[in-house]
């Protein structure tokens, strides 16, 4: 201690003070690590402190808006038009999911509803985004506990998804097709045919990765018990979607509300998890891909004749009035509170997005565990860091 | 002994050929292993091509890859403590041609004639835990830190299994000497049919499987791969390096992936020999001059088999936590081994 | 049937799929040498009918980035039948559009009412320096030809009128 | 929402119509019910739209006692809070847009509260769900405003846990401050940034530092013509006239 100068001497003491709380019988020192927000496990740039005792988290901390667009301002300036080309970059791997629930909010204030083969295909490629976020989801998970072959898997086919989006709405990752009153356009021809093959294809990948990855006893290991969330926790924080279900709520938007959808139309499932862990959170996942797979397949062979666009004005202006509508994204529960004053473009639009829930229960959950714990339960409570920041 | 083909050859150019050997020894495995599995055996398996523009098919990707990282500027942290930070990439890839050393390629084929060449490479092997662990405490970096003490800890409860993995060998072939391990396999007979000599691996499966899961640790590849651990410490000790000190630490990885091949097939698939009866030989003395060039090629070709399955391991699996590793090792890898060399010995003093 | 363990049979995945690529080949494409063909309606590039627009600034004051800049002015046009009055057109001098804002979302194409803005699928057209990604109307103009038919629609869709 | 089947058909809103229309909805009846009772007087408004939501307003000493009275009653589900800045923006859009002109920009320039009505400038807006009958519920505060001009509300982040991030935003963005709140940190922005980005008169600098460029309209003929100096209007019907050769 002599070699130190004085300041040293009161910032050393300083710290052992405060690491004292930690460890009283070992007398270690503690160590704060910042991982982020450039790090390979946090899609974007998400930073977590964390405070570790040797690998041990004392407490982790999300500390977001590295990327805040600031949407919700945004969407002031604009006509209701341009809104959808702005927040589909809110969870940018399900971007069409993210303007379904906004339309719909704006429809709900002008009372219309867009035809019948409007909602068939608004709910199909609704479905496919969600295919194509929870199959990357499914690749990543991999990637994030050092398996390098299941991202491949789920680029390789979600590419195939991605073509369809961009085959029917001209966008492969902002389609910006939802209008008000229905879609921009029809389905080109083929494009039914093409898509039944690809569903095929996605159950295949399904498989795969339940084989590579689900199967593996290593995996298995790493996530079972590991982040345990009880359903009430999971309530307060107003987690939503798979990680909900994963602590067995069994709550689905798209079957537990009324909406101009399809979803009301095909026969599907709601998964649940009684566990509650990583594991729960990352099986319902996959379980939900293939049931998607399957509302697209049943979809398609019903899809109704008619226009795709109900008659609205050519310029748009929304009645004054106030409208929630939020829907079960790929990520959990997105909506939007939007406040119309009669005028062409929103007063005020508060988009309550997944992620940002999701994330936020972080703290709480992170509390205990080890350093590459934290990689796999945050891999399994899935953030995308747009729909966190908006 | 000096009879390398039976030409003479003075003591300054065997000095020479063995410096080269060592370097071939220890490079080429490297390189083979990088594009045959790292490049294209992945890229195939994630049904994708991999390199294809630098070469043929991409096959001088690699001396593309030495040029940009030899151009990549060497950047030293501030914090860092300069010299052992140097110094760590060095002690890795010294301790790989410390190890090859001891590997008999053929019968005249070899560096040093050592009779413990068992305990010289298990010891040497674990050399390289110091470079690592030097890298990861010299670098001033907490990722670096925690990968360093991962690798520690690794590397110390994986070296157990892997001296007791070999144990059963020794007792089996009765000898300590790498050579003699060979001769014993190649001029054995399984209930006196020599077709196949008797390789180790038959008796020693148990032993095998644990040395090569050993292995596996011992290079830190998936699922065993915590201290690099890409995802979440942003790849531990050797995330300060930069330039060809990365390219040293990379060249070491894939090395010392090659000569564990090299020594597990001489312990238990019949290194560099082919079974004797088939050329009527009796003992290392009567083997042809053929076989210092046809040696080193069969083991290239069982070193590839075995990083092949180890590759193939890695682009599988997603990693363990570490203390789930620590586990597996101290509660799984070192009884079966314990129980593998009691089961050895009892046999071998019965029969 | 026993269970066979999951170590095992994610090493017969990827052998699997190394077996697949071999036999059938990659499912990338090696970009410079082979290229996908993007769908007809992908949005690569907005081309510009010149002789179609009328200056009537619909897509500049509906693009949310304010990303077309137009200018024209007000000239006389011969009269369409012998012996009619000289018509009043719009003249078109500038039309540009600002790649380096522009979010492809479309609009623009959208609330043309006169057929003048077109999606080409060609995706081609990085540019060194930003300043470039500035493409006037010459430019706007060369991208027509790249403009593919619309597709015809899936069994059920309306005609458009 | 009423699954109207006249989808085609644009169905004017109009409130009478719908409450005419409508059958009492008993569920959100009683949830208005059921709050009126637990907090008395607290309960300032409610606004039921049958079979799709309900929006109850309390005071804002009511405002934890509301979040309380909600998750005792099954409302454990919590799904966002947030808050509303009623005062026009005065920067508009950022653009002098012609076609806004028509019915009169005068409607926006006064302040006006939503559903349930309002006092003050802000209003806190927040909302819960019960998971087990899928019904939520929006709650509306006013923010009342010290006399030297700051907010504060209650937190709740002893009732509902997950408002903690909510509420750190929403301090941010409208500068309301939440008493009790465990971590007041700034969420999003930089701990020495000034202002209140999502108040109505905070301006959007994106928007301020360029010109619109649909603001320029094209050059009228230089000799005569003053008349056709309008607007869009007139570019419309210039349009037409040579609309015939392209259609």
């Amino acid at each position: 201690m002599t070699m130190l100068s004085e300041r040293q001497q009161l910032s050393y003491i300083a710290a052992q003070a405060a690491d004292a709380r930690l460890n009283v019988e070992l007398e270690t020192e503690g160590m704060t690590l910042n991982i982020g927000p450039q790090h390979p496990a946090t899609h974007g740039t998400l930073r977590i402190i964390a405070r570790l005792d040797g690998e041990q988290v004392v407490w982790a901390e999300p500390s977001a808006g590295y990327m805040h667009r600031g949407y919700e301002k945004l969407t002031e300036v604009r006509t209701f038009p341009q809104v959808t080309s702005l927040i589909n970059r809110i969870d940018w791997l399900g971007s069409f999911a993210n303007e379904v629930p906004f339309i719909l909010a704006a429809e709900k204030l002008m009372d219309i509803e867009a035809p019948p083969r409007a909602q068939h295909i608004r709910t199909i490629l609704f479905e496919l985004s969600r295919i194509a976020n929870v199959g990357l989801f499914l690749g990543d998970l991999g990637v994030q506990m050092g398996a390098v072959t299941p991202v491949f898997m789920a680029f390789r086919d979600r590419e195939y998804v991605l073509n369809l989006i961009e085959g029917a709405t001209g966008g492969r990752f902002h389609p910006n097709f939802d209008r008000i009153g229905g879609l921009k356009d029809d389905l080109p021809k083929g494009w039914i045919d093409e898509t039944k093959q690809v569903m095929k294809k996605l159950r295949r990948f399904c498989d795969e990765i339940d084989d590579l990855l689900f199967g593996n006893e290593i995996f298995q290991s790493r996530m079972r018990g590991v982040g345990v969330i009880p359903s009430d926790i999971a309530l307060q924080y107003g987690l939503s979607g798979a990680n909900l279900r994963a602590s067995g709520v069994e709550w689905d938007l798209r079957r537990d509300q009324s909406l101009p959808m399809a979803w009301d139309k095909v026969d599907w499932k709601v998964w649940t998890h009684p566990d509650g862990d990583s594991w729960a959170r990352c099986w319902v996942r996959l379980q939900e891909v293939r049931e998607s797979t399957k509302i697209v397949d049943q979809l398609l062979d019903t899809i109704p004749a008619g226009p795709v666009m109900a008659k609205v004005p050519r310029i748009i202006k929304v009645p004054e009035g106030e409208a929630w509508v939020s829907t079960e994204n790929p990520l959990g529960e997105m909506g939007y509170y939007v406040v119309s004053k009669g005028d062409l473009g929103p007063f005020r639009v508060k988009i309550r997005s997944a992620s940002f829930n999701n994330m936020s229960i972080a703290p709480w959950v992170l509390k205990g565990v080890y350093v590459p714990d934290i990689i796999t339960i945050l891999a399994s409570l899935y953030f995308i860091l747009g729909d966190i920041d908006r | 002994m000096s009879a390398l083909l039976a030409v003479e050859i003075p003591y300054w150019g065997q000095s020479l050929l063995r410096v080269l050997g060592g370097i071939v020894a220890v490079l080429l495995p490297a390189g083979t292993i990088v594009y045959l599995f790292l490049f294209k055996m992945m890229s195939f398996m994630q049904s994708r091509l991999g390199p294809m523009e630098a070469g043929p098919f991409g096959s001088m990707q690699l001396f593309a890859e030495v040029g940009k990282w030899l151009q990549k500027e060497d950047i030293v942290p501030a914090e860092a403590d300069a010299r052992i930070y140097k110094l760590a990439p060095i002690i890795v890839l010294l301790s790989t041609f410390l190890l090859v050393v001891v590997v008999p390629f053929g019968p005249d084929a070899y560096f040093v004639d050592f009779s413990a060449g068992v305990f010289y490479a298990l010891a040497i092997g674990s050399v390289s835990v110091i470079g690592i662990l030097v890298a990861g405490w010299s670098s001033a970096n907490k990722y670096s830190l925690l990968g360093g003490l991962r690798a520690a800890g690794q590397l110390i409860a994986y070296e157990l299994p892997m001296v007791l993995a070999v144990v059963g060998v020794v007792i089996q072939a009765g000898s300590m000497n790498l050579q003699d391990i060979v001769v014993a396999q190649n001029s054995g007979s399984i209930f006196g049919w020599d077709g196949v000599g008797f390789p180790f691996v038959l008796t020693q499966f148990v032993g095998f499987l644990v040395f090569m899961i050993a292995v596996q640790a011992e290079l830190t590849q998936v699922p065993f791969d915590m201290p690099i651990a890409e995802s979440e410490l942003v790849s531990g000790y050797m995330t300060e390096y930069s330039g060809f000190r990365f390219l040293i630490f990379f060249i070491g990885e894939f090395a010392t992936a090659g000569v564990f091949a090299f020594i597990a097939s001489v312990l238990f698939l019949g290194g560099w020999g082919v079974p004797f009866s088939w050329f009527g030989w009796e003992g290392l003395d009567d083997v042809d001059n053929w076989m210092n060039i046809g040696g080193p090629l069969i083991m290239f070709t069982k070193m590839l088999v075995l990083t092949g399955i180890i590759m193939w391991v890695r682009f599988s699996y997603p990693r363990f936590r570490e203390d789930q590793l620590q586990r597996f090792a101290w509660k799984v890898l070192i009884p079966i081994s314990l129980a593998n060399i009691a089961l050895t010995a009892i046999v071998k003093v019965a029969v | 049937m026993p269970k066979i363990p999951g170590l095992i049979k994610g090493l017969g995945v990827t052998m699997g799929t190394l077996g697949r690529t071999v036999r059938d080949g990659a499912d990338t494409v090696q970009y410079p040498h082979a290229k996908e063909a993007p769908p007809v309606r992908a949005r690569g590039v907005i081309a510009l009918r010149e002789d179609n627009c009328t200056a009537c600034m619909l897509c500049a004051r509906s693009c949310p980035d304010w990303c077309i800049y137009i200018e024209g002015h007000k000239q006389l046009a011969p009269p369409r039948r012998a012996g009619g009055k000289p018509r009043q057109v719009n003249h078109l001098d500038r039309f540009d559009i600002d790649y380096a804002l522009c979010m492809y979302c479309g609009i623009c194409v959208e609330v043309c009412p006169f057929d003048a803005l077109f999606w080409s699928p060609e995706y081609e057209y990085s540019e060194p320096r930003i300043a470039d990604l500035l493409h006037d109307k010459t430019k706007l103009g060369e991208w027509m030809e790249t403009v593919p038919e619309a597709p015809e629609l899936e069994a059920g869709a309306e005609k458009k009128k | 929402m009423q699954r109207s089947q006249s989808w085609s058909a644009v169905v004017p809103l109009s409130d009478t119509d719908v409450e005419a229309s409508a059958s009492p909805d008993e569920l959100r009846d009683g949830i208005v019910a059921a709050l009126t009772s637990d907090l008395g007087d607290g309960v300032v408004d409610s606004h039921v739209v049958s079979g799709d939501d309900v929006w109850v307003r309390v005071a804002a000493e009511s405002w934890v006692a509301a979040g309380q009275a909600l998750h005792r009653r099954g409302f454990t589900y919590f799904c966002f809070l947030s808050a509303i800045d009623w005062m026009p923006s005065p920067y508009g859009r950022g653009e002098d847009d012609p076609s806004a002109d028509d019915d009169g920009d005068d409607t926006v320039d006064e302040m006006r509260s939503g559903y349930t009505g309002g006092d003050t400038r802000f209003q806190l807006l927040a909302r819960v769900v019960d998971p087990q009958r899928h019904v939520g519920v929006t709650l509306k505060a006013d923010v009342p405003e010290a006399a030297d001009g700051s907010l504060a509300m209650p937190t709740w982040v002893p009732v509902y846990a997950g408002a903690n991030w909510h509420e750190r935003e929403t301090a941010e963005m409208f500068g309301i401050a939440f008493i009790g709140h465990p971590d007041p940190r700034k969420m999003y922005l930089p701990g020495d940034f000034e202002g209140h980005p999502l108040r109505k008169d905070f301006p959007l600098l994106a928007r301020m530092v360029k010109p619109w460029p649909g603001i320029v309209d094209v050059e009228p003929m230089p000799e005569k013509d003053e008349a056709a100096e309008g607007g869009t209007a007139d570019d419309n019907a210039t349009g037409e006239t040579d609309g015939g050769a392209t259609s």
